[in-house]
């Protein structure tokens, strides 16, 4: 190179980068933080070209595949969840790099592909539905920037009642996860599910008695897993304070009401 | 308000914009939340006067019946509406879907619980429109002051959902990954040192917050979380 | 038609009140049906032009969308309605929106074809929240083994971004452009000397096919690695 280290070789952000780093230096507290945001190894390799102005149509694979196997290999070492896609792109740039090593003879075929050829498309495509993805989400969305208008109609024959699917009570649950950013707060599986049916029923149950023997809320024909599940719903619903057990001394007959003994609703 | 870059053209098109999209009627306390500066009733009520006479000669008219301010469209009008009918049903409203789902995955759940999840007050209406339509209804009372209502959803939901048991319900596991939760600068995946210190921390806030779900769920604890 | 009783006023005002209260975009042939006498396209169009000048200055404006015409409001109104209703559909991860844009660009495309451009498995929730949203559907199946589906936008993904056709999306960068992102200076030329050994491919990559769109458009099918 005939350029003085004085003169930035590149402009990042435009900021002058004098030097090439030497390697991507990864802060190991931010390192897991720093995969999930990727989307994947093409968005990585992406990353890594870009921010190191490398040439997409001339990539220096020994350069590249050496800084993605050292930060595969960290994520490794910190025994992080490492998606198999990471590992697969690591041996297709491996495989790549020993090809590219090979000697080529001068009468080499002029439609022999250079190694790199599918790697950069893939690259290049990736980082146009990249950068599409972007702009479609800055397009004015119904409901996000605009509203739709909807004047009521004084209609009283109208008695079309409106339907819902279960799908529309997914889409609801998503909508109260982005306004309350309570993702990883509310894990409803389908075992905890399971248990507030079940508080239902046994609240419903309740409201037909004033009380009941505690073992009147088993059924022996019930399975284990359901036996399991009813138990587990009325000691949820002591703890909620919806409803009492008590025992009058070890021994006796356990009864279960509803808090106040209130069947009247 | 007599402060003096006060717009009343602006205030009208402002209100008419809230009025046209709103799905119930709305009332003056609704109608100021839309603007920074405290507007007083008087101002208002002004403005509703001039967007109501805007109306005069068309096919909409302004109105204000018993919930709020709304528009409609003028009874002489509904003879030609209905020749188009092909009547679509109608659709509830986001606030009614949200509180159906939070019956249906966090019951039996107090309105102060469906509150607290979705942030923003649970009108009487609204619980009332899902009991008419025999989804939900009360199975007992939370023995908190108060004694508020524990409501759940019934049988009928499941049949008109066409479903054989809550478990039925699609699994919200991993619902959480398909937003976006962090800044949205952070997207490009460019520079990561600044932003990511901050993703770090909230990282770190999930995790903990897992224990400590008394903000959203109040009073259900962290076993069932 | 040039009956002598066409009132263009009225026939304003019914169109006016048939958008502002319909629940989807109406089509001119819905239009038509809400007169009893025929009406021509050109004297619909004409009031459709008159009422959506009537709204300049306001803060609805009329749109054409994919499935016809519609009221919006404008979106510099948008902040003021936020302030009355805070809920907002969700901001989607990248991962969808990724997907989106995938499904919008090189559709019809299978699960498969997705999952090869971006380089990681797509979940199936990322799919169906697509689908529920009303954005994307099936539009039928790839005849390879296994008969993906293929799927596509639909007219609600086209609408509820305000567009009429799929060519009113935003042009994708080309292919070449991506490539020259490298301002010229900043070749790294030395350091890497040893590898940069094939010129062949920078100075005609069409040979590689890299200049060659084609390659990757949808319709390589299956093959589109």
């Amino acid at each position: 190179m005939t350029t003085e280290i004085a003169a930035p070789i590149a402009r990042y952000r435009g900021e002058p980068v004098l030097q090439l780093p030497l390697d991507l230096y990864i802060p190991p507290d931010a390192l897991e933080v720093f995969l999930d945001t990727f989307e994947g190894p093409l968005d990585l390799l992406l990353y890594l070209i870009r921010k190191h102005n490398l040439d997409v149509l001339d990539i220096p694979m020994a350069r590249l595949t050496a800084q993605y196997l050292e930060y595969v290999e960290v994520m490794r070492r910190k025994s992080l969840e490492l998606a198999a896609e990471y590992l697969v792109m690591a041996a297709v740039l491996i495989e790549i790099k020993s090809r590219m090593l090979l000697p080529r003879p001068p009468s080499v075929a002029p439609d022999e592909e250079d190694p790199r050829a599918e790697l950069v498309r893939r690259l290049l495509v990736y980082e146009q539905m990249k950068l599409a993805a972007h702009r479609l989400d800055e397009l004015p969305q119904v409901g996000r920037d605009f509203m739709l208008v909807q004047v009521w109609i004084d209609k009283e024959a109208d008695l079309a009642l409106p339907s819902v699917n279960a799908e529309d009570l997914h889409q609801a649950w998503l909508w109260l996860l982005q306004r309350a950013s309570v993702n990883k707060h509310h894990r409803v599986t389908r075992d905890q599910l399971s248990v507030r049916e079940h508080m239902t029923m046994v609240l419903r149950r309740l409201q037909e008695v004033s009380f009941l023997e505690f073992t009147q809320l088993f059924s022996q024909e019930d399975g284990v897993p359901k036996l399991v599940v009813t138990l587990l719903a009325i000691l949820e619903l002591a703890r909620e304070s919806m409803i009492e057990v008590t025992q009058q001394e070890p021994y006796a007959p356990i009864y279960v009401k509803l808090t106040h003994g209130l069947s009247v609703v | 308000m007599d402060s003096p870059s006060f717009d009343i053209e602006h205030v009208k098109h402002v209100i008419e914009a809230a009025l046209l999209t709103a799905s119930e009627p709305l009332q003056l306390a609704d109608l100021k939340k839309l603007f920074d500066d405290e507007l007083d009733n008087d101002a208002l009520q002004e403005a509703l006067t001039e967007v109501a006479q805007a109306c005069e000669g068309r096919s909409i008219e302004l109105v204000n019946v018993a919930s709020g301010w709304r528009f409609r469209t003028r009874p002489e009008y509904q003879r030609f509406l209905d020749r188009m009918n092909p009547q679509k049903p109608p659709r509830y409203s986001r606030a009614v879907l949200e509180t159906l789902a939070i019956v249906a995955y966090k019951q039996p759940v107090t309105r102060g619980d469906i509150e607290d999840i979705r942030g923003v007050v649970v009108s009487t209406n609204l619980i009332k429109a899902l009991e008419a339509r025999g989804w939900i209804d009360v199975v007992g009372n939370r023995e908190v002051p108060g004694r508020p209502e524990l409501f759940a959803t019934t049988r009928q939901f499941l049949d008109d959902l066409n479903l054989k048991a809550l478990t039925d319900l699609p699994p919200l596991d991993d619902l959480g990954q398909l937003i976006e939760t962090v800044a949205p600068g952070a997207r490009v995946g460019g520079e990561f040192g600044a932003e990511a210190g901050d993703e770090a921390l909230s990282a770190d806030g999930e995790e903990t917050g897992i224990d400590a779900p008394a903000d959203i769920a109040p009073e259900t604890g962290p076993t069932l979380n």
